[in-house]
């Protein structure tokens, strides 16, 4: 084993996912199949996880390759595994451990097992493969293969016609977002068809062209990404899903899209030009707060986190734009930290997401409803479950001293860096751009003390919540692990900073320094005096401050309890239904921003005094982007085909016609060609 | 070759067009049977003349197939088969008589001007020759076109070949003419057979091919 | 050795005495605003010391809560309150020399604080009721849209300071390179409609009203009762001494005592402190007393004030350091 | 005049010959499916005996680097479509769409077609060539129309109608190629021999030769489907017995693609004829985004899959039309993943259709409920025809579009947008016939899987591996056609 290289060892790995997707087929209707199928997924994604791992931490220069005599003939199958890829394989093993060991419990609820089985191996596989794909073939096709193996777990529960047209939606953004892709390899590899990285590399874009190569890459990677406009089907794909595989689309997917980005972006463009930066920056920050404001909107507590996703993703693209700007105007050291940053919290989502996900599905085994208006008060029934939700909620709404936090506050340092940035139209772009992160910030905690409160605190608003019951414990050890690991990654962020360096180092030419020997494990970007941070310090503070106050007044004052019915200022209502709602909770917002976002309008109709008859409070949300770009083109492509079709019912003679058009015309050409 | 020689093919060939020409001339069936019967005589004529000018023994065999077939066997069950539908009264046109005379000059004018400009190198028989039977195939095609009835169509159809064996004709020495020439009224009796298996068996009120495709493939 | 033994004995001291400082005068605080207010309304009001024998009553009385209360009920008011402490211990006071103070920068303390408000929003909605919920959606909205003005003043600030590390930014303002500057001013102005906001204070929430329809911060903490109302209290009268210390550390800063500084230095710093507390104090009281409380959908334009001020302060800092 | 039993080449004309006479005079159909079937198998050794000994070229038959792809690639299709054609037509007689009469003709029309098509691709005189082609459209107009219903009479008479004026055109073409050859060549049949021709290509008279292409185009080009010249093309494939479609879908299209191919060369070679790329690339474009439009407003399955084998020919005449060797090698490659892939679907949409009582889209839902192996069949099978990885599909459209942006990035932009628009239209399909809840009757079907696990397998491996010998082959022949 020891001789093996790390790279030969993950592509063996990724064949025993294939072969485990492979013998799930014949297997998938019975009721033990789960335990061989993910157990297997659970062992080897530990195994590639851990090779990722030591490979990082290897700290090492060395980037393993191979060539397979597969893919294009002439060309191969070109794997790598530099610290980059590493870094990914990390990520995206780590989720695909927790989803396996969460399947392991939570697949028993699956009505059609058959048709997650198959496709969960497959889905691992392909996403390890983009991350080891050294050549433009291979890249695509693992890229496309993924989107396929998870349009199929999209797909499980197709007898719902919502589902169905969310696998479709999602199918088609993915054939574009790949299309974009492959246009985009395509100028890189030049007309004789230089497909293998290594090629790319060396030669860089075509000159005059990286721009155009950058935008197709933003829109290929941004589709699968879901950076705003392109996002449309994330929200109605990922909640469609089971589960841990919504868990592995959010939290693991994405992460490959940016993978992507950066790989094209950073390291096979050659040459970065600042310029490149601002449309990442706009995109990412209107990405960011579009994302988190129609999370704000949605009552479905999958839809909610996959809108979430939406945000964080344009938060990581924002540090990749910031790292743009620097890495373009030769400020490396900077650099470094908005990529740090970003990858920072590529890590931190993937865990708190993935989290927050298996929480959902818990809800959903144990009330059956997706719905936060039909739930409430879960926090009795199922406490361990809310524990681990809130800490997901609160590492995700970047508050201290959780993971999401340290991200979050070096994306911020490195946006603080901006002034020092040469160019007008940066220096004015990325305050606005801090303030619509702050702004997306906010609102994040706000969606999630909405998703949590309404969810897990108040009364149950239905039976199926008043009779839920907590879950299996698989399902609740890999939920812990998570929120283990948000805890950790958060009061140590200078350990992770400096497990990433690496893969900055192979992007950036550059890191950020040592953060490990600072004293009391602070993290420091620049220098003492600029900022810094220190998380465990915090996190024993607050802890030290809390026991204190427990300790203090249980002890010099009064620890009586008593329970009675709430006080609500003196009117308690019985009823369940007078609780404040998701949507009245969303309302104040709504007002405030959903008017230029969503053209929201409110409607009420208040009966005269006397008339016994309810109110009545109208609210419409448009969803602009769909409006106002998708439904046109569908309409385009419906008018195109409904004028088109006349031709199927065309007389014989008529068809005739066109053949006779066609020679005279050709006939025309060739008489006035010289 | 001798010189009168080439000028009666030529002679014979520009018949052929101007017949092509009064064929789109027509308004009644009968009429325009016998004059398709007109043309294939002048193209057994000029495919006679060639097999004795070329000295090609085989091309007389396409003369005879082309007289005995065209002129006689398909007008003659033709005339029988209008006159037991009853149409033989009228050419139904999609576009009126005079407009496409003029598509059809236009078209002589275009296959001139083509086959002037792509044949610079090519001998002058050749390309006399070519344009002329470029034009029959145009009007051919043209007639297919602009005429609703099947049998004006099978007509159009027919005038389209007999540019073809013009043609074939025209070049010397091509092999599988007579072959060719067989094909061809093999497929064309397939069609004049086509006609009258739909009639007998969908009992179509007319041949007109648009009544015929009422159902075009899907219901709409 | 030694140096670096003193160094940190002397920074643990300071810190500790910051920590007790704080806690003790927060109550005073917002027991003289209360004061102050009254007079202007020719009422006595209570006496200054009122807030304090308010919260040891409160502590001793037994705690009553609602049968539909979770457990995150019951431990909220420590989390809100260990968070708000916490944060208030990082901000310079008197002295810069805080041993923990590079363990937080400006923007951990604005997250730590949003810590709290996160908690104490849920505590708002777990007992189902729907005044907790329309205090804790209105507080959302309200923290969502001082975020970004917030972002800004701290960019301002790390533009002049280029640190976002409080007692460095203390250190830079107390430079006589900083000068007067026109965009400090508006930070100034932004940074104080934040606090107004953050902390419930007129006009945009009432501090003192039980009218159902109204109230925000008081609509969340309605259930609570005993200790935990107790705790919650001194956590919001924390939070107003936070935000008056962090005006005073970077606006006015003089007085501050610097790391190594002699004891005497340090007296003077916390005295000085006192002082400025008292005048901001009075200043808060007249200012609340002139104005009426505005609709809770004006606030945003309120903020979105302060946010036009934070952003304008940032662009004219870019024009002055260009030229 | 054919005959040489002794080669290859004979022995492919020889076998299905001989064998459709013998069935003329079977009455029983098992026996009759099965001769076909072995027949077809014999026809598919004889071709692959091509590889172990290339015959010279005589005057009237050739086998060279280009046609033995397609020669292998045609028995083998005619080979597995036999074999699904003896399931399907077994339930076509048991419900009585049939009579065992029909049956007769049908099997001697099977082999008279492969028979014809092998012919035109082996021909190496471009007037039997012309026959052969000519011989393949009325066998399977006949065929079209065995079911004698108004609808299949009908789309057999617009195939007819439609195939004798393409037919027409394309001789007009080869009287043209050859006047071109004549002062070159000299007078005889040596003008029409295509290893002739192509050896003095250069010399040709440009002239005649644009014109010809011009009339070969639009003459075989209705064979190939390209639009504007595909109107026949839906409804035979629609109407006809399934096995046909297979057929004609994936063998008759690429003979005609061979026919224009080969006159590509033609021009390819000589200096001085206007280059017949763009007219491929234009006609390829149009099809492509046309087709591709046309999809979304199908009702009936095969109809379906009849107007994506127009898309696809599309893309296939854009990728001759772009030239060079990557995309040329596309090309091939496209081509034969085309055939396996769209035989594939016909063989899983047969039996569909009959298991459903139906061809409309619209009565066949949650196919992979009702019939898992049918219903996932498909969905593979249509995955591949969209272009998703990692069926072999996909990599002759990655090297098509990615060289295509390099060289001519305008040229692209239609080219990704048909691709989206033909994706987007076969996946909202395939969404409905393949999931939601099972609609409708639901009749078990004896199916032969086989044919359409050996054709997607074949596709599933070629994505991902392309064995070298083939590789080899298809670049030579890439470099052969420019």
């Amino acid at each position: 084993m020891t001789n093996w290289a790390p790279l030969d060892v993950l592509l063996w790995c990724i064949l025993a996912h294939l072969v485990t997707s492979g013998v799930a087929i014949p297997i998938g209707r019975v009721s033990w199949a789960r335990w061989p199928v993910y157990g297997a997924s659970l062992l080897i994604s530990g195994v590639a996880c851990a090779y990722g791992l030591m490979h990082l931490i290897a700290q090492s220069s060395v980037a393993w390759e191979t060539v397979l005599p597969l893919g294009l003939p002439w060309i191969g199958a070109h794997f790598r595994l530099d610290a980059l890829s590493a870094f990914f394989l990390v990520v995206i093993n780590l989720g695909g451990v927790a989803a396996s060991l969460y399947g392991l419990g939570y697949g028993r609820h699956e009505s059609a097992p058959e048709r997650v089985l198959p496709f969960f191996p497959m889905f691992l596989a392909g996403m390890n493969l983009v991350l080891l794909a050294a050549d433009a073939f291979t890249f695509l096709l693992s890229w496309e293969s993924m989107s396929l193996a998870s349009w199929a777990l999209v797909m499980t529960h197709h007898q719902e016609e919502g589902n169905r047209k969310a696998g479709y939606v999602y199918i088609a953004m993915a054939s574009f977002g790949t299309l974009a892709l492959l246009l985009a390899f395509g100028l890189m590899a030049g007309p004789d068809g230089g497909y293998a990285f290594a090629t790319m590399r060396a030669d860089g874009a075509p000159s005059g062209l990286a721009g155009l190569v950058l935008g197709l890459a933003l829109l290929g990677t941004g589709s699968k990404a879901g950076l705003v406009p392109l996002h449309v089907w994330l929200p109605l794909a990922h909640p469609a899903a089971p589960s841990h595989v919504s868990a592995l689309m959010s939290g693991v997917m994405t992460k490959v899209a940016i993978y992507g980005f950066i790989r094209l972006a950073f390291d096979l463009l050659g040459p970065i030009s600042w310029w490149w930066a601002v449309p990442v920056l706009i995109v990412g920050a209107v990405t960011a707060v579009l994302g988190v404001l129609s999370a704000l909107m949605q009552n479905d507590i999958k839809r909610v986190l996959a809108y979430s996703t939406i945000e964080n993703i344009g938060l990581i693209f924002v540090a990749l734009g910031l790292a743009l700007a620097f890495q373009g105007n030769g400020m490396t050291a900077a650099a470094a930290v908005a990529v740090t940053a970003a990858l920072f919290h590529v890590l931190n989502h993937s865990l708190f997401k993935s989290l927050l996900f298996f929480g959902a599905g818990a809800v959903l085994t144990a009330t059956g409803e997706r719905a936060m208006e039909n739930l409430g008060g879960l926090l009795n029934r199922m406490p361990t479950t809310g524990l681990l939700f809130l800490v997901g909620s609160v590492a995700i709404s970047a508050l201290p001293p959780l993971n999401g936090f340290a991200s979050e506050w070096l994306m911020l340092q490195a946006i603080l860096l901006s002034p020092e940035l040469p160019q007008w139209a940066l220096k004015l772009l990325i305050p606005a751009v801090g303030a619509m992160l702050a702004l997306a910030a906010a609102l994040a905690a706000a969606c999630f003390v909405r998703a949590f409160g309404i969810s897990f605190l108040g009364r149950p608003r239905s039976a199926a919540a008043s009779n839920a019951h907590e879950v299996d414990r698989i399902s609740i050890a890999a939920m812990s692990i998570l929120a283990v690991l948000c805890l950790l990654a958060g009061i140590f962020p200078a350990i992770i900073i400096d497990a990433v360096a690496p893969a900055v180092q192979t992007i950036i030419g550059t890191r950020m320094p040592v953060q490990t020997d600072i004293a009391w494990l602070s993290i420091v970007p620049i220098a003492e005096s600029r900022s810094s941070y220190n998380g465990l310090l915090v996190f024993i503070f607050i802890a030290a401050s809390a026991s204190l106050a427990v300790f203090a007044i249980h002890w010099l004052a009064s620890a009586k309890l008593r329970r009675a019915p709430a006080w609500d200022c003196g009117f308690p209502d019985g009823s369940p239904a007078t609780q404040y709602t998701a949507d009245s909770f969303a309302q104040p917002l709504r007002r405030v921003l959903g008017g230029f976002a969503f053209r929201v309008h409110e409607e009420i109709h208040v009966p005269l005094p006397g008339n016994g008859s309810p109110a009545r409070l109208i609210v419409t949300v448009h969803d602009l982007i769909w409006e106002w770009l998708y439904e046109p083109l569908i309409r385009l492509v419906n008018v195109l085909a409904e004028r088109l079709n006349h031709l199927q019912f065309l007389t014989i003679r008529r068809y005739l016609s066109l053949v006779f058009g066609e020679l005279i015309i050709l006939l025309l050409i060739l008489a006035s060609w010289t | 070759m001798d010189k009168l020689a080439l000028d009666i093919a030529h002679f014979l060939a520009g018949s052929l067009v101007l017949v092509s020409l009064m064929l789109l001339y027509q308004d009644r069936l009968p009429a325009l049977l016998n004059v398709f019967a007109f043309q294939a005589i002048i193209l057994a004529l000029s495919v006679a003349w060639q097999a004795y000018v070329q000295g090609a023994s085989d091309l007389y065999l396409t003369a005879a197939i082309t007289l005995s077939v065209k002129a006689i066997i398909i007008p003659v069950a033709l005339h029988r088969m209008i006159r037991r539908l009853g149409i033989h009264r009228e050419v139904e046109t999609a576009i009126n008589i005079g407009p496409t005379m003029l598509a059809g000059l236009g078209l002589v004018a275009l296959s001139v001007v083509v086959i002037l400009r792509v044949t610079v190198n090519a001998d002058v028989f050749a390309r006399e020759d070519l344009a002329f039977a470029l034009s029959v195939v145009l009007l051919g095609m043209l007639m297919m076109v602009t005429r609703r009835n099947a049998v004006s169509q099978v007509v159009g159809f027919m005038s389209l070949e007999n540019g073809l064996i013009l043609a074939a004709t025209g070049a010397k020495g091509m092999p599988f003419v007579v072959e060719i020439s067989v094909a061809f009224s093999v497929l064309i009796a397939f069609i004049v057979i086509g006609i009258f298996l739909f009639r007998i068996r969908e009992r179509f009120d007319t041949v007109d091919l648009e009544a015929m495709d009422d159902f075009r493939g899907e219901s709409r | 050795m030694d140096m670096i033994d003193t160094s940190l004995i002397d920074g643990l001291s300071i810190q500790v005495s910051q920590m007790l400082l704080v806690l003790l005068l927060s109550p005073l605080l917002t027991g003289l605003v209360r004061k102050v207010k009254a007079r202007i309304l020719r009422r006595r009001g209570p006496p200054l010391l009122q807030s304090y024998r308010d919260l040891i009553r409160l502590v001793r009385k037994e705690a009553i809560v609602a049968e539909s209360a979770s457990w995150l009920f019951r431990i909220v008011p420590y989390i809100v309150f260990a968070t708000t402490w916490v944060a208030a211990a990082l901000v310079p006071t008197f002295a810069t020399g805080l041993l923990f103070s590079w363990s937080a920068d400006l923007i951990v303390i604005i997250a730590l604080l949003g810590s709290a408000r996160f908690f104490l929003a849920l505590a708002g909605m777990d007992v189902g009721t729907s005044f907790g919920g329309i205090g804790s959606s209105r507080e959302a909205m309200i923290a969502t849209l001082a975020e970004p003005a917030l972002m800004m003043i701290v960019f301002t600030l790390a533009l002049v300071a280029g640190s976002t590390q409080l007692s460095t930014v203390a250190g830079i303002m107390l430079s006589p390179g900083v000068g007067l500057r026109v965009s400090i001013g508006m930070a100034l102005v932004a940074l104080v409609i934040v606090a107004i906001a953050e902390n419930a204070r007129m006009p945009v929430d009432n501090p003192a009203t039980h009218l159902e329809l109204t109230m925000v911060h008081e609509a969340m903490v309605l259930e609570y009762s005993g200790r935990h109302l107790a705790l919650l209290e001194l956590s919001s009268s924390l939070k107003l001494l936070l935000y008056f210390s962090l005006i005073a550390c970077v606006f006015v800063p003089w007085s501050l005592a610097p790391a190594g500084a002699p004891l005497h230095v340090h007296l003077i710093g916390a005295a000085v402190y006192v002082a400025k507390l008292g005048v901001a104090g009075i200043l808060l009281a007249v200012f609340e007393s002139m104005i009426a409380k505005m609709r809770v959908f004006r606030v945003p334009d309120l903020l979105g004030a302060a946010f036009m001020l934070g952003f304008l302060g940032t662009l004219l800092l870019f024009v002055s350091r260009s030229l | 005049m054919i005959g040489m039993p002794s080669s290859g080449e004979g022995l492919i004309l020889a076998i299905p010959l001989v064998t459709a006479v013998i069935l003329i005079f079977i009455p029983n159909y098992r026996i009759s499916a099965g001769l076909n079937a072995s027949s077809a198998f014999l026809s598919l050794l004889a071709a692959l005996s091509l590889f172990i000994r290339t015959p010279e070229p005589g005057p009237y038959l050739l086998v060279d680097d280009l046609n033995i792809i397609f020669i292998v690639l045609n028995t083998f299709v005619g080979f597995t479509a036999s074999v699904f054609s003896a399931s399907y037509i077994a339930h076509e007689l048991e419900t009585g769409r049939l009579t065992k009469t029909q049956l007769r003709f049908y099997h001697a029309m099977y082999q008279i077609l492969l028979f014809s098509m092998s012919l035109s691709l082996l021909a190496n005189n471009i007037g039997l060539m012309w026959v052969a082609i000519e011989l393949a459209t009325l066998t399977t107009v006949l065929m079209v129309g065995i079911y004698r219903t108004h609808e299949a009479l009908e789309a057999a008479w617009k195939y007819f109608i439609l195939g004798s004026v393409g037919i027409s055109l394309a001789l007009f073409g080869t009287i043209l190629v050859y006047m071109a050859a004549r002062p070159v060549v000299g007078e005889g049949p040596d003008g029409m021999v295509w290893t002739v021709l192509i050896e003095h290509a250069a010399s040709l008279d440009p002239g005649l030769l644009n014109l010809a292409f011009v009339f070969l185009m639009l003459g075989y080009g209705t064979k190939v489907g390209l639009a504007p010249l595909h109107a026949w093309l839906p409804d035979a494939h629609a109407e006809g017995p399934t096995p046909v479609s297979a057929v004609l879908s994936g063998l008759l299209l690429n003979v005609a693609l061979h026919a224009v191919l080969r006159f590509k060369l033609l021009l390819a070679a000589n200096p001085g004829a206007i280059a017949p790329g763009p007219l491929l690339v234009t006609m390829g474009l149009v099809s492509l985004i046309f087709a591709g439009f046309m999809m979304y407003r199908r009702k009936d399955i095969k109809r379906l899959f009849a107007y994506s084998s127009i898309e696809h020919m599309g893309i296939i005449a854009f990728a001759f039309g772009m030239g060079g060797p990557l995309a040329n090698f596309a090309g091939l490659l496209h081509m034969t993943m085309h055939s396996l892939t769209k035989s594939a679907i016909f063989f899983a949409v047969g039996h569909i259709a009959q298991a459903k009582d139906t061809q409309n889209i619209a009565e066949i839902r949650g196919l992979t409920v009702s019939h898992p192996l049918l219903g996932w069949g498909l969905v593979v099978g249509v995955a591949a025809i969209a272009g998703m990885p990692p069926l072999g599909v996909f990599m002759s459209e990655f090297l098509v579009v990615s060289s295509t942006f390099a060289r001519a990035p305008l040229l692209a932009i239609p080219l990704v947008i048909g691709l989206l628009v033909a994706f987007g239209a076969l996946m909202l399909k395939v969404h409905g016939l393949a999931f939601g809840e099972p609609t409708g009757v639901s009749h078990p079907v004896k199916a032969s899987y086989l044919p359409m696990i050996a054709h997607l397998g074949l596709v599933f491996t070629a994505g991902i591996y392309l064995p070298p010998p083939l590789v080899t082959w298809f670049q030579h022949v890439a470099v052969l056609l420019h």
